[in-house]
């Protein structure tokens, strides 16, 4: 028994939604979905029980390619956030009519295989090969389908594909170098380069541009806004919600360790843009007339915090950024799912044609409430549990770091509640709104409870990553 | 000034002369027939160095093939008038420019490698005759046997080309 | 035997297919007409090979002159296909003026 | 036992809220509010049980449930800690909680969405008891953002008005200023004590083996921050006058009794952080005075009745602090508990009132109430008396014992908080003689149905009149209860007991003649020579400038809120557009050089061989010339 039986499960059931006609699709999709997230859960009882799940196969003999997997307790919680919330995605769009359904849900498979994939993979061409591949399936939902004008869409998705291709093609070349020297793309060869400064440093900005724009942090980030705007509301969780953290992860796993004098040496800059990152996506969400834009952008500002965990190069930056990641991936399928719903009704994302739609769907607005709290990470949210850390993080490198990160915690509640004001609040909307239907609250009930469950009892997280994470901060630190 | 040095000279002035007209002349088949005439001034230089075979299969291949060839076209298209129009005049400043810069050019670079005056001596040995060129054409071991052959490989992929291309398509209108 | 060059000299054969070859490129920049700039291309070519025999000579080595014949075959093929070509063309267009073949604007 | 019977004690309220939120609708009005009140008043007997418990044993109580967070420097537990402190709070949070709960029964009940009113309040009570109890910072930081939460909620309850819902929002920004600081402070005390909770906190300062003074005197500044947004200090006082767009029980309970005064609460659990910085001692004290100096003056114009008594909790919260900052906590602590008896009456007869007039809060339009509504004006009479520190009432005590601390610092302290204490008289009376003397000024439909309230809404403020009339009893100067009951919470600190010599009857008698003259100058203005204020537009001069707060929120709003809206515009209009048109600059310049490429491709064969020959020269000259 090993990792691969995910994929592989993931695979298969992206084959058979594909095979199995537009009516069942999204069945099949949903049923191996919730396979897939039954079996991260087994497989990680049985890691927890001590059971080694790695895999390397031999792969291509020149040059020297094999397929390793690696499941440690990091890969695992991301496994995990892709394991819950792809069934969540697929459920979430149960209400909408979909065109070819069986060709959008087996994407959609393709693609959670695909980051499991990156979330595994521990060599490093295999990485690559999975980390691009993740690209295709989302380009073609944003492009095929998406919302509103198709010149537009094809404009922005194009923008998108070409920008992290050229981002990952710094990655890609970093890798040759690497392989050149280490005659192995395995991450434990990696690790155990030894780099001058110089080398690390053109290392670890190569990396660098490629998570940059994935995850993204500012002034890489101008393909986000519109793309999540454009996309197809799956799409955006899809994005948002685990592919954006491909990057923040890839930063722990692959970056730092690979080059750590180069971070260690030019920490502060890095911590700074992604602070920057906090308080610019902050402003700008701020003033914006799209939902779903001011949604990418308070992604922006929240992804940003995160990068600035990572970083900082501690264990609590880890932790935090870790936890955070995930806490962030289940709020932000939420409230882009609430932004659906709305859509759903009332045909606009625009904020101004909301509103009063508390009295008509008391239930919704309630859920879509707890949600922007958790978003501003509230006490007893999971996000808090991320943030408090991030933050105390950044506060052990310097506290000024830790108090412009904070300002997000103002910011952050002013750009939410006047979003949730003027979208929910005020007098009763003309418009008809029904409130949730069963599928809706499930999806909504779902991203809830475990906000709120790991918000309360976050140590079982805590305790599957820290000592992968440990491990990490060994290597870098070596 | 030697016999020989008069020839080259008479011949080269043929060659030169000749070759101009034939870009000059307005009418195509008096080009043809300047052309004709340069190739065989060609041949006389050939002649000059002794390579008599040379110059047969030249006179055969361009005089004979290729004019006649040249020829049959230029007849086939009834393009004995003085009807072409001149190319812009920016057009043929532009020729005459890389026209002299390509002359300048290649004089240059001859004139300027190694000093190409010397000794010119002879073996005796004989290199040119019939005899000699089949033995190092057709050679197997240090001559061009396999580019010979690929040569006639070339030839007849030419004439089914040529065939190919020059019959009247039936299903086009 | 005597040796030609002894009497001519090797940069007069230079000279002559220096210019043979310029009047060659000269008439293919200079005619419109698509069977004229096959005569220059063919011009040349035979000035190429007006050296070649030339230096053939010179070093006393009969592959110069083996890459004549090689030349000539290339050349009727040549010759053969592109005035194939040419007749496809005619019966297409009407013209051979090569400023008439446009096709290839981009 | 105790880990249940304290599981009883937060569970309770939280209860209720997920019964109210979920099945309120179902339940009906009555059975709702019952529930909502009856969970509280569990939540009051076991905080009973557990207060008379430590009195007799002294002993405090930790309970601890699960590890929380895990940091790398100190590890956060989920537990709570039930001393003296927390215990003496938790009486008057359930004790007035449950109170409030059975007036709103009555208040609320014309309300359609009182279920989730009820649900919401609960839920208020939970995270109080939660800040409270919380046995390290970080269980209190959730207790204290999630009193935050509820106080949107509550303000904003009535969700269909677009300016209720800006006082909310405002509301709860104004305390996220404050819990950043909070949260920085909880990161220096981690950092620097590698643990953050209370009890071994306190063992590890007193022990005075930690003298990091700067990080101590920052942690304090930022803590501090912290508070000043929760108890709506200056300069983070705007929000309070704001909040009180809520139904009135909300301002009684959270604005003025409970939720405003964790900012007390949060120094004094920490008052051995804040004795190692007297720097910043100094400035609470401060701050303290020229609050409640600034929120008086403002007081003494308003003219909507909620307004005078927000302006008055800022006041009085600002005495508190300056007790804070004399280190005189337990005084501060005493004038939190007789403020909360007082100022809860006060609120909860304004409601009444307001409840009578048909949600009318404009004293202009009211008078002569007394005769209609004479239980309210009693009870509210009452509070008046203490609050402005008429012998021997609450107020007059816990005042007391501030202005003589703050005259015992500095006297000018002293001539600041006296000279509030004398507006507050003023501006109480005036509310007074504007609401229950002289006639009525309201239309005649309201005046045919002015009644008293019913007996759901008197007997609480009965309840709270009296503990305002006899509140001071727990700590008379020379014999305090309460000094002697929070002694074990104080290890180190000496018993601050005035000893009663001539300076302290003194400045009593300076105290009570001040507040009798507030009243008198009120009785002259409003009584004798029935003034009534006029229309906004007829303020003129300094009164026009207090009546408009001294624009504190103008000047916020130009300050901040305004460019950073601009900065958001700027950012989306033109930083959000120049950065993509950077990135599509790239494809454009690719699109260019391929358009301008195409160009090159004419289709002229002509040109295509000028360009070979060229070409070809390029290639042989740079091959064989060497220059």
């Amino acid at each position: 028994m090993d990792i691969s039986l995910l994929l592989i499960i993931l695979l298969v059931g992206a084959i058979a939604t594909f095979l199995a006609g537009d009516k069942m699709a999204s069945k099949v999709a949903l049923f191996f979905g919730l396979v897939s997230l039954g079996c991260t859960l087994y497989l990680l009882s049985l890691f927890n029980a001590g059971q080694n799940l790695d895999l390397t196969m031999a792969w291509i003999t020149k040059p020297v390619i094999s397929f390793s997997l690696k499941a440690d307790g990091l890969a695992f919680a991301m496994l995990l956030l892709n394991g819950i919330l792809t069934p969540i995605i697929i459920l979430s769009s149960f209400g909408n009519e979909v065109k070819n359904a069986k060709n959008f849900y087996a994407l959609i498979l393709f693609m959670s295989f695909a980051m499991a994939g990156t979330f595994l993979a521990s060599d490093g061409l295999l990485y690559y090969i999975f980390w691009e591949l993740a690209l295709i399936p989302i380009y073609f939902i944003a492009l095929i389908w998406g919302n509103g004008d198709a010149e537009e869409r094809k404009k922005a998705v194009v923008k998108f594909f070409i920008y992290t291709l050229a981002g990952s093609l710094f990655m890609l070349t970093a890798f040759i170098y690497l392989y050149s020297k280490a005659g192995s793309f395995q991450l434990e060869a990696l690790y155990n380069l030894d780099l001058s400064a110089d080398e690390q440093l053109w290392i670890f900005l190569a990396f660098f541009f490629a998570y940059a724009v994935k995850i993204p942090l500012i002034p890489f980030h101008t393909w986000q806004a519109n793309v999540y705007q454009k996309a197809p509301t799956v799409g955006t969780m899809l994005l948002s919600g685990i592919m954006l953290k491909m990057g923040l992860y890839s930063v722990i796993r692959w970056q730092l360790p690979i080059a750590p004098m180069a971070a260690k040496e030019y920490m502060n800059i890095f911590i700074g843009l992604g602070i920057a990152g906090v308080i610019y996506g902050s402003i700008v969400a701020l003033r914006q007339r799209d939902i779903k834009k001011l949604l990418a952008y308070s992604s922006l500002a929240h992804v940003g915090l995160i990068a600035a965990g990572t970083y900082a190069l501690n264990l609590d930056g880890f932790r935090g950024a870790v936890l955070q990641m995930m806490a962030h991936g289940f709020v932000v399928v939420g409230l882009f799912f609430a932004a659906e719903i709305i859509y759903r009704r009332l045909d606009t994302r625009i904020i101004s044609e909301m509103g009063g739609i508390r009295t008509q769907a008391p239930a919704f607005a309630s859920m879509f409430m707890i949600l922007v709290f958790a978003s501003i990470s509230l006490p007893s949210t999971f996000n808090f549990i991320g943030e408090f850390t991030v933050l105390y993080a950044l506060f052990q490198v310097d506290m000024w770091f830790a108090i412009l990160g904070g300002l997000t915690i103002i910011l952050g509640a002013y750009y939410m509640l006047k979003l949730y004001q003027h979208s929910m609040l005020g007098e009763t909307n003309t418009k008809i709104f029904k409130d949730v239907t069963f599928s809706e609250g499930l999806v909504m009930v779902s991203i809830i409870g475990v906000i709120m469950f790991f918000g309360f009892y976050p140590k079982p997280l805590t305790d599957l990553i820290t000592p992968s994470l440990e491990t990490i901060l060994l290597q870098i630190n070596r | 000034m030697s016999t020989v040095l008069i020839i080259f000279y008479v011949l080269s002035a043929v060659t030169l002369s000749t070759a101009f007209m034939t870009i000059f002349s307005r009418n195509p088949i008096h080009s043809a027939i300047y052309l004709v005439i340069c190739f065989f001034s060609i041949a006389g230089h050939y002649l000059l160095f002794n390579a008599q075979f040379l110059a047969l299969v030249h006179i055969i291949v361009y005089s004979g093939a290729i004019m006649i060839l040249l020829l049959f076209t230029l007849m086939l298209m009834n393009l004995n008038k003085e009807d072409e129009v001149h190319k812009p005049r920016l057009t043929r400043l532009g020729a005459v420019f890389s026209v002299l810069a390509t002359c300048g050019i290649l004089l240059s670079i001859f004139l300027r490698s190694k000093p190409i005056m010397g000794d010119y001596d002879t073996t005796g040995e004989d290199y040119q005759s019939i005899k000699v060129l089949g033995k190092v054409l057709l050679d197997q071991d240090n001559g061009f046997m396999i580019p010979f052959e690929f040569v006639s490989v070339l030839l007849l992929v030419a004439m089914i080309g040529a065939v190919l291309l020059s019959k009247k398509e039936n299903s086009a209108k | 035997m005597d040796n030609v060059l002894n009497h001519i000299g090797i940069e007069n054969y230079i000279f002559l297919s220096v210019i043979l070859f310029c009047i060659g490129v000269f008439g293919v920049l200079y005619r419109r007409n698509a069977i004229i700039v096959f005569m220059s291309i063919e011009i040349m070519l035979n000035a190429v090979n007006l050296l070649f025999v030339a230096f053939s000579t010179y070093h006393q080595d009969a592959n110069g002159q083996v890459f004549v014949f090689f030349s000539m075959a290339v050349a009727a093929a040549e010759v053969a296909v592109g005035l194939a070509i040419l007749v496809a063309v005619f019966r297409n267009i009407g013209s051979i003026d090569v400023a008439n073949l446009k096709n290839l604007k981009g | 036992m105790d880990t249940t019977l304290a599981l009883v004690l937060i569970l309770a309220p939280l209860f209720g809220f997920l019964l109210n939120i979920f099945f309120g609708k179902q339940l009906g009005k009555t059975l709702s509010g019952a529930i909502g009140t009856f969970t509280v008043i569990v939540s009051f007997a076991v905080t009973l049980y557990f207060f008379l418990n430590i009195t007799e044993t002294n002993q405090a109580i930790q309970v601890k449930l699960f590890d929380w967070i895990a940091i790398s420097d100190f590890k956060v537990d989920f537990g709570f800690l039930l001393d003296h402190l927390s215990l003496l709070w938790l009486m008057f949070v359930t004790g007035i909680g449950a109170l409030i709960h059975l007036y709103s029964i009555s208040y609320m009940h014309d309300d359609e969405n009182m279920h989730k009113f009820f649900a919401y309040l609960n839920l208020f009570v939970f995270f109080m008891i939660s800040l409270v109890i919380g046995s390290n910072l970080l269980i209190m930081f959730i207790g204290w953002e999630g009193v935050g939460l509820c106080s949107y909620l509550l303000i904003g309850f009535w969700y269909k008005n677009q300016d209720f819902n800006d006082a909310a929002k405002k509301a709860f920004i104004m305390n996220r200023i404050g819990d950043l600081g909070l949260l920085v402070g909880i990161f220096i005390v981690g950092f620097v004590f590698k643990t953050i909770d209370f009890a071994e906190l306190k063992t590890i300062v007193l022990a005075g083996t930690m003298n990091n003074e700067m990080w101590i005197t920052i942690a304090a500044i930022a803590l501090f921050i912290g508070a000043a947004g929760k108890s709506a200090q200056i300069p983070l006082y705007t929000w309070l006058p704001d909040a009180m767009a809520g139904p009135t029980p909300v301002s009684a309970l959270i604005h003025a009794a409970t939720m405003v005064t964790a900012g007390i609460f949060m120094i004094t659990r920490l008052y051995f952080l804040f004795d190692l910085a007297p720097l910043v001692q100094d400035a609470i004290a401060i701050i303290g005075a020229i609050t409640s100096l600034v929120a008086a003056t403002i007081a003494l114009v308003q003219t909507d009745i909620k307004k005078v008594l927000a302006y008055s909790t800022v006041s009085q919260l600002g005495l508190m602090f300056l007790a804070l900052g004399m280190g005189a906590y337990e005084i501060a602590v005493f004038h939190v508990i007789t403020h909360a008896f007082f100022k809860a009456c006060l609120f909860l007869g304004s409601g009444s009132v307001i409840h009578a007039l048909h949600n009318e809060q404009d004293m202009r339009k009211m008078g002569g109430l007394r005769k209609a509504m004479p239980i309210t004006f009693i009870t509210m009479l009452l509070s008046s008396l203490a609050i402005s520190g008429i012998f021997p009432l609450a107020g007059f005590w816990s005042k007391d014992e501030i202005l003589m601390t703050a005259f015992h610092g500095n006297p000018v302290l002293w001539v600041i908080g006296s000279l509030a204490s004398i507006f507050t008289a003023f501006y109480m009376f005036r509310l007074m003689f504007l609401t229950f003397f002289n006639d009525f000024r309201g239309t005649e439909e309201q005046k045919k149905h002015l009644h008293e309230s019913p007996a759901l809404i008197t007997f609480p403020l009965i309840v709270l009149a009296i503990l305002a009339t006899v509140g001071g009893l727990i700590s008379l100067p020379g014999n305090s209860w309460l000094n002697h009951y929070l002694a074990p919470f104080f290890p180190n600190k000496e018993h601050i007991a005035h000893a009663l010599g001539q300076t302290e009857y003194i400045l009593m008698a300076i105290a009570t003649v001040g507040a009798l003259v507030g009243i008198g100058v009120a009785y002259a203005k409003y009584m004798k020579q029935n003034q009534v204020p006029g229309a906004d537009a007829t303020f003129t001069g300094i009164s026009k400038v207090l009546y408009n707060k001294y624009y504190v929120d103008e000047i916020y709003d130009a300050i901040f809120v305004k460019p950073i809206n601009a900065l958001s515009n700027f950012f989306r209009d033109f930083v959000e557009v120049g950065l993509s048109a950077f990135v599509f600059g790239f494809g454009k310049v690719a699109n260019e050089l391929s358009f301008q490429g195409k160009k090159l491709q004419t289709g002229s064969i002509g040109f295509y061989l000028f360009i070979f020959v060229i070409g070809f020269c390029a290639i042989i000259s740079y091959l064989f010339i060497e220059l």
